[in-house]
């Protein structure tokens, strides 16, 4: 059973968090035209890294989405970023 | 050079001390240049180099395999073999591994021990129950064997499953494909490797790919622990890992990849003769000629490459196993162990060139590989050796993933209401 | 077609007796109101006429008090009446949800215990906010007035299962320590 | 008789007696026995007989090293299957059964099998049993593998208790290193919590009996354990750590007792100090699998813990300095001891199933036990599940702990440390995370291969009857690496987990392929350390709190009013009211929803609210449906759908005002969509400027549908204009009800005139009475999801999910307008333009007609097409139901090309059986939605 860091809400049991893909993953703008290569990419594509990785991660209590870099291998975390910016607590 | 397995050959060996069996495969130095290089001493592995050489009649291959041979999912699986899918495509895929299974031990002259004992999946409601009458149509229509047993009839082939009403997921009835069964993971590896050196595959063991040489858009060789060796093709049959390789080499996969555990208990006499799977209880158990039971579930939440596990899932999948077959409570767990499996966005296959000339995947077979392995090794053996693909594996092309053509099995099941 | 009436035990509702087990109390209470606030936390507080909205392991005091459920999320218990709908001028969403959740109330030495059955809870690990899974229910749990008291928020369609729940964790922690523990 | 009781010796409590059954015959023990002491204590030798061959087995180990004795045992009624008789505790009443024994492990009669061994050697079954095929003998063989015999009853109550601690130190192992690191780290002020799998902590010290810093150990332990408690540190016995698992959490086994479900401890550490100690390791000789034979520190435990005395004309082969101690201490109780350098001489146990002697370098030795020791093995298990590194020490010959993981830190025997003293003063160093002092040990170790030369068989697997000619031939087949090796011959997967085996077999593999054992180096260290009931894994996870469903405010209303109640999307709903067929029943609530008015309980209905000043931005965005236009106070239908253009979930929008909208999903997709539109919110959006509240669980909503609803509404006062004009269809009105908001809701889901009104939870009985009171002059009758299913299909609505499936886009059920018009970007848009969203050959939502009276179709049954050499499907049945309005059976289906042939026939093939079935829209009931808009 892992612990993962949100946030906000400090480190949880792993069951608290859901996968939400890899980051920096862009959605096309769909307002244009977007390829369909370019589509699929963005659905279908994944870099997932042996080793370290950077994700999209939700803590579901309290549905905070965040960045978090892990190895895959070790399963240490290595860090977790914000998503939103920065605010008072 | 290598012996003849049979009984007779056994009991005439057993009077010379089991001196005279000879190695079961050969500890070549790799040549510097093959006509086609596997990547992964796996059961896909194994087998592709086997059909290149028996079907194709293609003889200067490598296999390589960084660790022991059949040391992936090929040994790390709960040795299921069944080919109850929903599409066609499916269908005539895994039905065609069935049908080779059927006839492999004599094939190879090594006992894979199938036993086709029957592949059980459970229907504990009505809704579940129309969607099982979808999914035997569908399988009686793609050509495959499927049946459907009421509860009276599912008590009678196991007895030991839950049919008190009191049960989180009463027992309604179940699907059943009697050719399915199980297999023994090791010997299929064993025996296509066997055979495969017999007729002069290099099997090259303990050979790490570090590197993926291109020239020219094309591949050309790879950089291994062993030193640089050259091909005019490759296929790559690595599974949990092939992510590590495409980033080698530089082309994209629709694969994540996931931790899938399974569990053996202490050897118990005859408990169960089938293999019963639930999807309302998320997992599933048959029996070990050896006695154990074998029990698995779904995949790890967190993906990773770490062949351990976790205890989440291992509660998950082990509560709901109780409550399936409550007597269960009291057996001891022996092992537990993880496979690295390789996910794709419709849980279907990539059979199919990689995108760099060249280079060929056989991939994507996420928590079903294992029953797969000689349709798999029999498809990518005729896409190496002839540049296209055979019939059966035309769908399973990566190029699906543009056109969106998928074959969704985890979704053609349908969430319930 | 099956009837599963009888295999579900008739549910009570709010309507049930305490638990009493070896000091341990657990008893469903029904505070007047619970406001959900969503937006700037200062704006929140003010909105409640409150100082700080609890996270743990803090200990919220009084009739009326506020806990942490996220980022920009807080839950006024026992707040004032505040319209429903969109604050435009605090830049706040406000919702009732007086009736969504039940809270259950666990008090005595092995109150501690119980909570540890479903959950990692240790006054160890700070968290900003009270929202947590307990034993796979998604549950605010908080200590309200002194280190032995807990208050635990459900969603109403799960209070029987959770209560369920929790006799038999509290039968468990009763029944410990046994003979092993030193 | 050669293994016996000493009176006065052990931690047993000698003045108390206990009965027990083993193979049918009654035997005596006493409390703080094991099964094993017991038996050794009343001379009995042969206690089981290994898998394959047959042979009898005695003990050979004392606690979880012992391969052999495995037992069916029962108590009270309690059956469990193969217990370790070295670690199950003696209790009165025991009736204990050898396992794979007929009729008993005295008297085996399938011991006949040894005589045929020749022809089984490892892996005999891969070359065999080929023709004409497995399946055909597998059967047989089943019947004679396995041990114990499983008791199908259920043992109620038989129930594990798992519970989460956390603490800043955990010490896994209660021998001397581990009190002393327990109590050290206590007084530092850190919170400990010691774990020892024995109920009496002292591990390795009863059986050297020797003083320890000038006390018995008894006492000594007394002591370690008083300054722990009173420096707040916590001691768990007879629990055993058996998994390490990611980010430091070590799951502990506590047993509770025979019968009981052990309690599952999930700790988390900030540190662990590993104090697991050394096991003994075996010999490779000429029929060392013999009753009789013996590991010393086996032999040591019996005596100084429960003693009992081995033999009595003992031969001690060992190949280490400890031997001469170890005799010294047998013969100090009464044995006969002759001690023998291993490294000199090839032996060979004499004797079938008594033991008589020993062949040793030339010489008949007479004995009635061989005590034997390669060495000492660290238990380094649990070191290597946390992905600590192994040492090999050459001057053991063994291997220790070497790089450690993340905060674990070893001390003790298990670093090779096997002096009291040091051992004491690494745990002290272990404990205050101070360097760890490294000490020669006094332990020496003469290296020794096993012979191969010699003729007779030499056990490396007792339990399994793998030999060293079984990985001679292993080798020479080139099963060359040691997981080939384990796999083929067997080799440690035995229910020990090759705690005995394994060491001698990476001994045997060196020696054959001339290498040094960490070059043929280790097999994977994997938990659990030691077999775990599946129960423990369960815990509170059972019956009704495995997947618990979600439970209405009015279900006492439901019952009282003589509901079916079913499982509906994670929720208990009434399935249909009344006592009678369900059948009719269902008929019943269709026909008076048609006729007069249908009360429903929708309060599963998702009702997520979402607020700011992007709100409609938001909205617009996730559905598929445009919503910018949507005015307050108005409704619309419309689908979410994946990024894959597949639909996600059905739902109507309304919008409340300017900067408030609501989702209404359906229920079972609450969270889902929730989590969602979180995302989304947080993805590319002003977090600031748009909120998502799941208000779903504040609310019931109850619907009253039909030509009666509107007369309904008008008795309860809600407040609002009911007339069609100023409430039309697919409009939203905030009225009251007892004095409180109430939503009400202008939708339909049966194709009649329908309003929802949803009140806070509280007024929900309330509101429902009222309504019923109103409703049944009116002929309103209360009506259960199975009607409303019939209800909605009439009308040809669909369930997402039933009636599609994941395939399926919007404009496979006709609504095709945004896919074609929506200038904004919404959810799923790209996806709904690929090759295969604009195939001609896709599957659409169709209605089935046939004959009036015919029986319906059956869901699940499929459409055909039979142009090629075989059927080929082209869709299915989704729904299926007589429909009690129209008087006729009516189908949904998904049909490939489905509005292309509305009109037509085709063949629904079920099974094997084929029918016809016209083509027709699916909406069968007013089409022009006059009452719809009534």
């Amino acid at each position: 059973m892992q612990q993962f860091p949100c946030p906000f809400c400090g480190l949880r049991d792993e069951r608290e968090f859901h996968f939400a893909g890899e980051a920096g993953k862009m959605r096309p703008d769909t307002s244009g035209e977007v390829t369909q290569t370019d589509w699929s990419r963005y659905l279908n594509s994944y870099k997932n890294r042996e080793g370290k990785a950077s994700e999209v991660w939700v803590h579901l209590p309290c549905q905070e989405y965040f960045i978090m870099h892990r190895d895959t291998l070790s399963m240490k975390v290595l860090g977790t970023e914000q998503l939103r910016r920065q605010e008072e607590i | 050079m290598s012996n003849t397995y049979s009984a007779f050959s056994l009991f005439k060996q057993a009077f010379r001390g089991h001196q005279g069996w000879q190695p079961v495969w050969r500890n070549p130095e790799p040549k510097p240049e093959y006509d086609i290089i596997i990547i992964g001493g796996g059961g896909h592995g194994l087998a592709t180099a086997y059909y290149l050489a028996k079907n194709h009649g293609i003889k200067n291959i490598a296999v390589l395999e960084k660790g022991w041979l059949g040391g992936g999912n090929t040994g790390r699986n709960t040795t299921v073999i069944r080919s109850n899918y929903f599409y066609p495509e499916s269908c005539a895929l895994y039905d065609l591994s069935v049908r080779l299974y059927e006839n492999l031990s004599r094939e190879l002259n090594y006992n894979v021990m199938f036993s086709q004992r029957g592949m059980m999946v459970l229907i504990h409601s009505e809704a579940e129950m129309e969607m099982a009458v979808r999914g035997i149509n569908a399988m009686k229509l793609g050509g495959t064997d499927a049946q459907l047993l009421d509860a009276d009839g599912v008590k009678k082939r196991a007895p030991i499953l839950n049919f008190r009403q009191d049960a989180r997921f009463p027992i309604h009835g179940a699907l059943i494909q009697e050719r399915g069964g199980t297999g023994r993971h090791d010997a299929v590896a064993w025996g296509y490797a066997r055979a495969a050196d017999r007729l002069g595959v290099d099997i090259i063991q303990n050979c790490e790919v570090t590197g993926v040489i291109v020239e020219g858009g094309r591949v050309t060789g790879v950089e291994t622990s062993l030193g640089k060796i050259r091909a005019s093709r490759f296929g790559a049959a690595i599974a949990g890992h092939s992510s590590v390789l495409a980033e080698m080499a530089g082309y994209d996969l629709p694969i994540q990849s996931y931790a899938l555990q399974a569990f053996v208990s202490e050897p118990l006499k005859p408990v169960i003769d089938v293999v019963a799977f639930t999807a309302a209880y998320g997992a599933y158990f048959s029996q070990s000629d050896k006695g154990g039971l074998v029990m698995g579930g779904g995949l790890d939440r967190v993906p990773s490459y770490g062949q351990r596990g976790n205890m989440p899932m291992q509660e998950a999948v082990l509560s709901g196993l109780i409550e399936f077959a409550p007597a269960l409570a009291k057996v001891k767990i022996l092992r537990q162990w993880a496979g690295i499996v390789d996910v794709t966005p419709d849980s279907s296959p990539v059979i199919g060139p990689s995108g760099i000339d060249g280079l060929y995947l056989n991939c994507g077979w996420g928590t079903g590989g294992f029953k797969a392995i000689p349709a798999g090794g029999y498809l990518f053996a005729h896409l190496l050796a002839t540049g296209d693909h055979h019939e059966i594996s035309r769908p399973f092309d990566p190029d699906r993933f543009k056109t969106a053509r998928l074959i969704d099995e985890g979704a053609a099941s349908g969430i319930a209401h | 077609m099956r009837d599963d009436s009888t295999r579900w035990a008739a549910a009570s509702g709010y309507d049930r007796p305490d638990i009493n087990i070896n000091g341990l109390q657990i008893s469903v209470i029904r505070p007047w109101r619970q406001t959900l606030i969503s937006g700037p936390i200062s704006k929140s507080l003010e909105l409640g006429y409150q100082k700080r909205a609890v996270g743990w392991p803090e200990i919220a005091k009084g009739k009326n008090y506020a806990i942490r459920m996220r980022r920009d999320r807080i839950m006024l218990i026992n707040g004032p009446a505040i319209e429903d709908g969109w604050h435009k001028d605090k830049g706040l969403a406000v919702s009732d949800m007086s009736d969504a959740c039940a809270v259950i109330q666990l008090e005595g030495v092995l109150a501690d215990s119980v909570l540890k059955r479903g959950t990692e809870l240790d006054i160890g690990i700070p968290s900003g906010s009270v929202v947590r899974v307990f034993h796979g229910f998604e549950t605010f749990i908080y200590r309200w007035q002194s280190k032995d008291i807990f208050r635990l928020h459900i969603q109403f369609g799960y209070l029987e299962s959770i209560w369920l729940l929790l006799q038999n964790f509290s039968n468990q922690a009763s029944a410990q320590p046994c003979t092993n523990w030193r | 008789m050669s293994s016996s009781r000493l009176p006065g010796y052990g931690l047993i409590d000698h003045s108390k007696t206990l009965a027990f059954q083993f193979d049918g015959k009654q035997f005596q023990g006493h409390p703080g026995d094991t099964l094993a002491s017991a038996l050794l204590a009343n001379g009995v030798r042969i206690i089981a007989r290994s898998f394959k061959y047959h042979r009898p087995r005695g003990v050979w180990g004392a606690w979880f090293d012992d391969p052999n004795a495995i037992f069916d045992v029962s108590l009270n009624g309690i059956k469990i299957p193969n217990c370790a008789g070295a670690t199950t505790c003696l209790r009165d009443g025991m009736r204990v059964q050898s396992v794979n024994t007929f009729p008993t492990a005295q008297f085996d009669v399938k011991a006949i099998l040894d005589w045929f061994s020749p022809f089984l050697p490892a892996g005999f079954y891969y070359k065999t049993f080929m023709w004409p095929n497995w399946h055909l003998f597998e059967p047989t063989i089943r019947k004679m593998a396995g041990l114990g015999k499983l008791s199908e009853e259920i043992t109620e109550n038989y129930q594990s208790d798992q519970i989460h601690q956390n603490c800043d130190l955990l010490v896994v192992g209660g021998g001397a290193a581990g009190l002393v690191a327990a109590s050290a780290a206590a007084q530092s002020g850190q919170s400990v919590l010691l774990v020892e799998d024995h109920n009496i902590a002292g591990g390795g010290l009863y059986r050297r009996g020797r003083e320890i810093e000038n006390q018995p150990p008894g006492h000594w332990v007394e002591q370690q354990i008083d300054a722990i408690k009173s420096a707040g540190g916590q001691l768990l016995l007879a629990t055993t750590a058996f998994g390490v698992y990611d980010h430091n959490l070590v799951a502990l086994a506590e047993d509770r007792g025979f019968g009981r479900a052990p309690r599952l401890w999930k700790i988390r550490a900030k540190r662990i100090v590993m104090t697991t100690g050394a096991i003994d390791r075996p010999l490779t000789f000429v029929n060392n699998d013999r009753p009789g034979v013996m590991s010393v520190e086996g032999a040591l435990e019996f005596l100084g813990r429960y003693g009992v005395l081995a033999g009595r004309q003992i031969a001690l082969l060992s190949n280490n300095n400890r031997a001469e101690p170890s005799a010294n201490l047998l013969r100090e109780a009464g044995a006969n001891v002759r001690v023998l350098d291993a490294t000199q001489g090839s032996p060979a146990a004499i004797g079938g199933k008594i033991l008589r002697g020993i062949e040793f370098a030339a010489q008949t030795i007479a004995c009635d036990t061989i005590l034997a020791s390669g060495g000492l093995t660290p238990v380094v298990h649990l070191w290597r599940q946390a992905g600590g590194k192994l040492d090999w020490d050459e001057k053991i010959s063994a291997f220790i702990p070497g790089k450690p993981p993340n905060n674990m830190v070893a001390a003790g025997s298990v670093n090779g440390t096997f002096d009291l003293e040091e051992a004491m003063a690494e745990a002290r160093a272990a404990a205050l995370d101070l360097p760890v002092p490294r000490t020669d040990s006094s332990f020496q170790v003469k290296t020794l291969s096993p012979d191969r030369h010699s003729t007779g068989r030499q056990w490396i697997d007792f339990q399994h009857d793998v030999t060293l000619k079984d990985i001679e031939l292993a080798a020479r087949e080139n099963y060359a690496s040691v997981e080939h090796l384990k796999r083929y011959t067997t080799l440690g997967m035995a229910s020990d987990q090759g705690k005995t085996s394994n060491m001698a077999g990476l001994d045997a593999l060196a020696s054959i392929q001339n290498r040094s054992i960490p070059e043929v180096g280790t097999t994977t260290f994997r938990p659990p350390f030691i077999p775990v009931p599946l129960e423990l894994y369960r815990g509170a996870h059972r019956q009704q709190l495995l997947h618990p469903l979600k439970r209405l405010i009015l279900e006492p209303e439901h019952r009282a009013a003589g509901a079916a109640l079913g499982e509906y999307g994670g929720w208990l709903r009434p399935a249909w009211y009344g006592t009678g067929s369900s059948h009719e029943a269902i008929k019943q609530e269709v026909l008076a929803a048609r006729n007069n008015a249908a009360i429903i309980d929708a309060s599963p209905l998702g009702k997520i609210e979402i607020l700011g000043p992007d709100a409609e931005k938001f909205v617009n965005f996730v559905f598929y449906n445009t919503i910018s236009t949507l005015k307050p106070g108005h409704i619309r239908y419309g689908f979410m759908l994946s990024e894959r253009g597949i639909i996600f979930d059905d739902g109507v929008v309304t919008r409340i005002d300017e900067n408030r909208f609501i989702i209404s999903c359906s229920s079972s997709h609450v969270d889902s969509v929730n989590r969602a539109l979180e995302g989304w919110r947080q993805d590319g959006n002003d977090p600031d400027s748009v909120f998502v509240h799941d208000t779903t669980q504040n609310w019931s909503t109850i619907t009253i549908s039909g030509p009666q609803a509107r007369k309904i509404l008008t008795v309860l006062d809600l407040g609002v204009d009911l007339s069609p004009e100023a409430f039309p269809h697919m409009s939203f009105r905030q009225g009251n009800f007892a004095s409180d908001p109430a939503r009400i809701s202008r939708v339909s889901f049966t194709g009649d005139l329908s309003y929802e009104i949803s009140v806070p939870l509280s007024n929900t009985s309330l509101l429902w009475s009222a309504v019923i009171s109103s409703g049944k002059p009116l002929g309103a009758a209360l009506v259960g999801v199975e009607a409303l299913a019939i209800l909605r299909a009439e009308k040809g609505y669909i369930f997402v999910g039933k009636d599609t499936d994941g395939e399926t886009m919007p404009h496979d059920l006709g609504l095709s307008i945004p896919r074609m018009r929506k200038k904004t970007p919404f959810v799923g848009d790209r996806a709904l333009h690929t090759l295969t969203a604009n195939s001609e050959n896709r599957r659409q939502l169709v209605g089935l007609l046939i004959g009036k009276d015919d029986e319906i179709l059956t869901t699940g049954a499929h459409l055909i097409e039979n142009s090629g050499t075989r059927p080929r499907s082209i869709g299915y049945v989704t729904s299926s139901y007589h429909s009690p309005t129209l008087g006729h059976p009516i189908a949904l289906a998904l049909l490939e090309k489905g509005t292309t042939l509305t009109g037509k026939t085709v063949p629904v093939w079920n099974q094997g059986e084929t029918r016809q079935a016209k083509v027709v829209s699916p909406c069968l009931f007013d089409a022009e939605g006059g009452r719809l808009n009534a």
